[in-house]
C-alpha cells in the first residue's frame, strides 16, 4: 500500500515534471521566435534609416543642382525679357539717329548755299542772285529739304518717345531690382504691381489682355521686391494657364483691416486634386523642367510671412482667381 | 489569459492541495494546452474557470471564494516576480494599474487581452474602480485588491455596487482606505 | 527498503521539477527583459526615423527659402546692374534728343528766314532783299546757327554711340541669356568672358582693373551660358575678394588637349585651411545673407560636368588663381 | 557556452543514465547554475566539463569519448529542435555550419561564443574542417558530425591530422565522404 503511494507519486512528480519541461521548451522556443522577429524588425527599421540618410544626402545634392538652375531660369528670363524690350526702341533710335546724320549733311549742304546767295546779295549782284536760285530749288529738291523739315521733328519726337520707353524699362528693373531688399520699407501695392506687369510684359502680352482695377492703396510696410515676386509668379502662372488667348484681371482695394490683391484668369483652370497641393513646395503640373513648382509654395511663404494670406479658387475651363490678403497694419514682421 | 495566471494558478494548487489534485484537475478537465504553461503565452480563461470549477465541487467553496482566493494568492506572487511595480503606497499602487502597470505588460506581450479600469478619487481615503472586461473576472480583481490591501499592510473595506454579472455595463469598486 | 528507494527516487523527481521549474522562470524572465529591451531600441529606431522625416521636411522648407533667395538675390544683382548700365547711355541721348529738338526749332527758323530771302530775289527787289540780309544775320546770330551746324553732326554721333552702348548690353544680355539653355552648343570661350564682363561690369569696375590676355581659342561644345555662370561667379568672387583696389587677370590658352582659363586676383587670399573646402557646397566665409556658399561648388560641378577640372592656388595676402582646364575634344556629355 | 548543450547533456544523461546520476552530478560538482539550465543563457563550460571528468571516473569511458558520444547525441537532439538547418546532404549541412547556423544564432543570441569553422573541399568527396575555439572541444565537434552522418545516413571517414590539444593553432579534421 505504502510502495503503491509512494509508486503513484512518483507518477504524479513525472508528469509534473514533463509538463514543466515542456513549458520551458515552449518558452524558449518563443523566446528564439520573438527575438529574430525583432531582428528583422530591427534590422528593418536600421536600413530604413541608412536608406533615408542617403535619401537626404542625395536631396542636398539635388538642393545645390536646383538652386543652380532655377536661378538660372529666373536670370535667363529676366535677361532675355529685359533685352527683348529695349531692343526695339533701341533699334528704332539708332536708325532714327542714323537718318538723322544725313539730314544734317543735307541741311548743312543746303545752308552753305543758301548762305552763297546770301553772299551774292551782299554784293548786290541781282542776276548772279538769281541764277543762284535755280542752283538752289535744285538742290533743294535733290535732298528733299522740305521732307527733311518736316520729317525732323517726327524723327526727334519718335525716338525721344524710344528713350523714354527705355527709360521706363530701366525704371521697371530699379524697382524690380528691390527684391534684393533685405529691409521692410513703406510701399505702393499698385506701384509693384505696375513695375512687375512692365517686367513680364514680354512673355504675357501675345496671350493675354490685362485688365486693370486698382484702387488707391494706403502705403504699407512690407519686402515689396518680396511682394513683387508674388506678383510676377501669378502674372505668369495665369498666362501660361491660358491656351491661346484670354483675359487677366488684376484688381486691389481695401476691404476692413486688408489690402486684397486678386489675380483672374481665363485660362485652363485646375482641377480639385490638386488646388490642395498646389501651394506645397515642388508641386507643379508643368513638363519637366518648365518649373520646379516652387513659385506658389514661395508665394506662399512669402505672403504668410507678411501675416496675410493667399487662396485660390479654380474650375477647370473656367479659370482661376488667386486672392492675396495683406494686413495693412503691417504686422511686426 | 496570460500564461503567468496560469502558472500560478498550478502553484497555488500544488502548495494548498498537493500535486495530485493538480494532476486531476488536468486529467478530468483536459484542457487544450494539457497543463503545459509558460508566461511567454496566452492561454483560454476557460482552461481557469474548468479548473475552478471542478475544484469548487470538490471542495464545496463557491467559485466567487475561490476566484477571490486566487486573486489575493495571485497579488502575492506577483509583486514577488515584479517588486518595481509596487509603488509607496496601497491606493497609488491601485491607480497605476491601468496606465503603469497594464501598459508596461502591453509592451513586452502587445496582444495580451486586459481588463480596463478606470477611476474616480473622490476623498483621500476613498478610491473608486471601474472594471470593464469581457471575462468579468471581478472576483478575481477584488481578491487583488485583497492581497494588494494586505502587502502593503492597509485595512480596507470594498463593496461592489455593480456587476457585469448582474447585467451591469462594468463592475465597481467602491474602496475606503484605512479603519 | 522498496519503499525507501520509491522514497528516494520521489525526491529526485522533486528536486529535477524544482530545477526544471527554475529554468522555465528564468527563461520566461530572460524572454521578458529581452522583449522589453528591444521594445526601446524598437522605438528609439522608429523616434529616430521620425526625427529624420521631420528633419527631411525642414530640409525641404528650407529648401525652397533658399532657391528663393538665391534667385532673388541673382535677378536683383542683374537687374540692377543692366539698370545701372543702360541708364547713362540712355540718359545722355535723350539729353542730346532734347537738344536736336530745339536745333531743329532754329533750323527751320533760319530756313524759314533764308526762303524770305529767296522769295524777294526771286521778285529781283534788291533793296529789300539787302535788308532781309540784316534780319537773317541777326536770326543767325541769336539762334546760333554756326554753333548748331558745328554741333548737329557731333550730337547725332554722340547719341548713335550711346544706342550703340546699349545694344552691346542688349547683346551681352541675350549672350547671358543662353544660360537657360538646356543644348550644347559650339561656343568661343572668349566670346563667353567677353560677354560675361559686360554683364557684371558694373559690380566690378571700382574695384579691379581688368587685364585680358585672351589667346584665339577653337570653338568647343560646351553649356556656353553655364559656363559664363562659373566666370561670372569667379569674376565676382575676385572683385570681392580685392579690398580696396586691385587686378584681375583673366587669360586664355591652348595646353595640350585642353583649354585653360586663369583667373588671377591681387585680393586678400584664401587661408589654407578653407581651401579645401572652398568647393564644398554651403561652404561660405561671406558674411550671413551675403553669399550661400553655393557658386564654386555650383561652378566645380558645372566644369566636372564638361569633364574639365577647376584647381585653386592661393595665398594669403597677395592672392589666388583659378584655373579652369576643358577638353577641346567636347567630350560626350 | 549556450543553455540549449547543458539542457541537452542534462537529457542525455537522464536518458542513457538516468535521473539519480544527473542529480548526483549536480549534487558533487556543485556548479555555479545549480543545474538549472535554459537555453534563454549561457554556462560557463567548466560545469560540463566537471559532469563529463566525474562521468569518466564513474564509468571508466574516457573523457574524449564521452564529449564525442555527448556530439552525436546533440546533433541528433538538434536536428529535431531546428530541422530547417537540415540541408540537403551532409556535406553541404557541414559547410553551412560556419555562415549559416552560426551566423543564426549570433542574430539571436549576440553573445553567444561560437567556433569557428573554415573548409577546404579538395574533391566532391572530399572536406577539410579546420575548426578553432578557445574551448577545444573539437572531440565535442567530431561527434557532432558523426552525429550528422547519422542523420544523412551517410557513411564518412574523418582523421583529425592537428589538434589544438597537442599545440597545433587550431584542429583539422579531414573527411572522406562516402563508401
Amino acid at each position: 500500500m505504502e510502495a503503491e503511494v509512494l509508486s503513484k507519486n512518483e507518477e504524479l512528480l513525472k508528469r509534473a515534471l514533463y509538463r514543466e519541461r515542456q513549458a520551458r521548451f515552449k518558452a524558449e522556443d518563443i523566446l528564439e521566435k520573438k527575438t529574430k522577429e525583432l531582428y528583422v524588425v530591427v534590422e528593418h527599421l536600421k536600413k530604413q534609416i541608412t536608406d533615408r540618410i542617403e535619401a537626404e544626402k542625395v536631396i542636398k545634392r539635388n538642393q545645390a543642382q536646383m538652386i543652380q538652375s532655377e536661378k538660372m531660369a529666373g536670370l535667363g528670363q529676366l535677361a532675355a525679357g529685359v533685352a527683348h524690350e529695349i531692343n526695339n526702341p533701341v533699334g528704332f533710335v539708332t536708325s532714327n539717329l542714323q537718318t538723322l546724320k544725313k539730314y544734317s549733311l543735307s541741311i548743312k549742304k543746303m545752308i552753305s548755299e543758301y548762305d552763297s546767295l546770301v553772299s551774292s546779295v551782299q554784293s548786290k549782284d541781282i542776276e548772279k542772285s538769281v541764277s543762284f536760285l535755280t542752283e538752289l530749288a535744285k538742290t533743294k529738291e535733290k535732298e528733299d529739304i522740305a521732307y527733311i523739315l518736316d520729317d525732323l521733328d517726327n524723327l526727334v519726337k519718335e525716338s525721344i518717345d524710344g528713350t523714354n520707353r527705355v527709360k521706363e524699362i530701366v525704371k521697371g528693373l530699379k524697382s524690380f531690382a528691390r527684391l534684393d531688399e533685405a529691409e521692410m520699407k513703406e510701399a505702393d501695392i499698385n506701384e509693384g504691381i505696375e513695375s512687375t506687369l512692365k517686367i513680364v510684359w514680354n512673355e504675357i502680352k501675345y496671350k493675354c489682355e490685362v485688365i486693370k482695377k486698382l484702387s488707391p492703396l494706403p502705403m504699407i510696410v512690407c519686402f515689396p521686391g518680396q511682394l513683387n515676386q508674388v506678383f510676377m509668379n501669378l502674372i505668369v502662372n495665369a498666362a501660361q494657364a491660358i491656351q491661346e488667348k484670354g483675359t487677366l484681371t488684376i484688381e486691389s482695394f481695401v476691404e476692413k483691416e486688408d489690402i486684397v490683391i486678386r489675380f483672374t484668369d481665363t485660362g485652363s483652370g485646375i482641377k480639385p486634386e490638386n488646388l490642395e497641393k498646389l501651394f506645397n513646395p515642388f508641386f507643379t503640373t508643368k513638363a519637366v523642367g518648365k518649373g520646379t513648382g516652387l513659385g506658389l509654395s514661395v508665394s506662399y511663404g512669402i505672403i504668410k510671412k507678411h501675416k496675410g494670406d493667399i487662396f485660390v479658387e479654380s474650375q477647370v475651363g473656367v479659370g482661376t482667381t488667386f486672392t492675396i490678403k495683406l494686413p495693412m497694419k503691417g504686422a511686426a514682421l | 489569459m496570460k500564461g503567468v495566471i496560469f502558472s500560478i494558478f498550478n502553484e497555488m494548487i500544488e502548495e494548498k492541495f498537493g500535486l495530485e489534485l493538480w494532476d486531476r484537475m488536468i486529467e478530468e478537465t483536459k484542457p487544450v494546452s494539457k497543463g503545459i504553461y509558460t508566461s511567454a503565452q496566452s492561454y483560454h480563461e476557460s482552461e481557469l474557470f474548468s479548473y475552478v470549477g471542478l475544484l469548487s465541487k470538490e471542495t464545496g467553496i463557491s467559485v466567487e471564494d475561490l476566484v477571490r482566493t486566487f486573486g489575493h494568492f495571485t497579488l502575492i506572487k506577483l509583486s514577488k516576480l515584479y517588486p518595481d511595480f509596487l509603488v509607496k503606497d496601497f491606493k497609488e499602487f491601485l491607480k497605476t494599474i491601468d496606465s503603469v502597470i497594464h501598459a508596461e505588460v502591453k509592451k513586452i506581450y502587445p496582444d495580451a487581452g486586459l481588463p480596463s479600469f478606470t477611476y474616480e478619487d473622490p476623498a483621500p481615503n476613498q478610491l473608486v474602480m471601474i472594471y470593464k472586461s469581457p471575462r468579468k473576472l471581478c472576483h478575481l480583481a477584488e481578491g487583488l485588491i485583497a492581497g494588494a490591501a494586505e502587502h502593503y499592510q492597509t485595512k480596507h473595506k470594498l463593496s461592489q455596487t455593480k456587476c457585469m454579472h448582474l447585467n451591469d455595463p462594468h463592475c465597481r469598486f467602491e474602496l475606503t482606505i484605512g479603519e
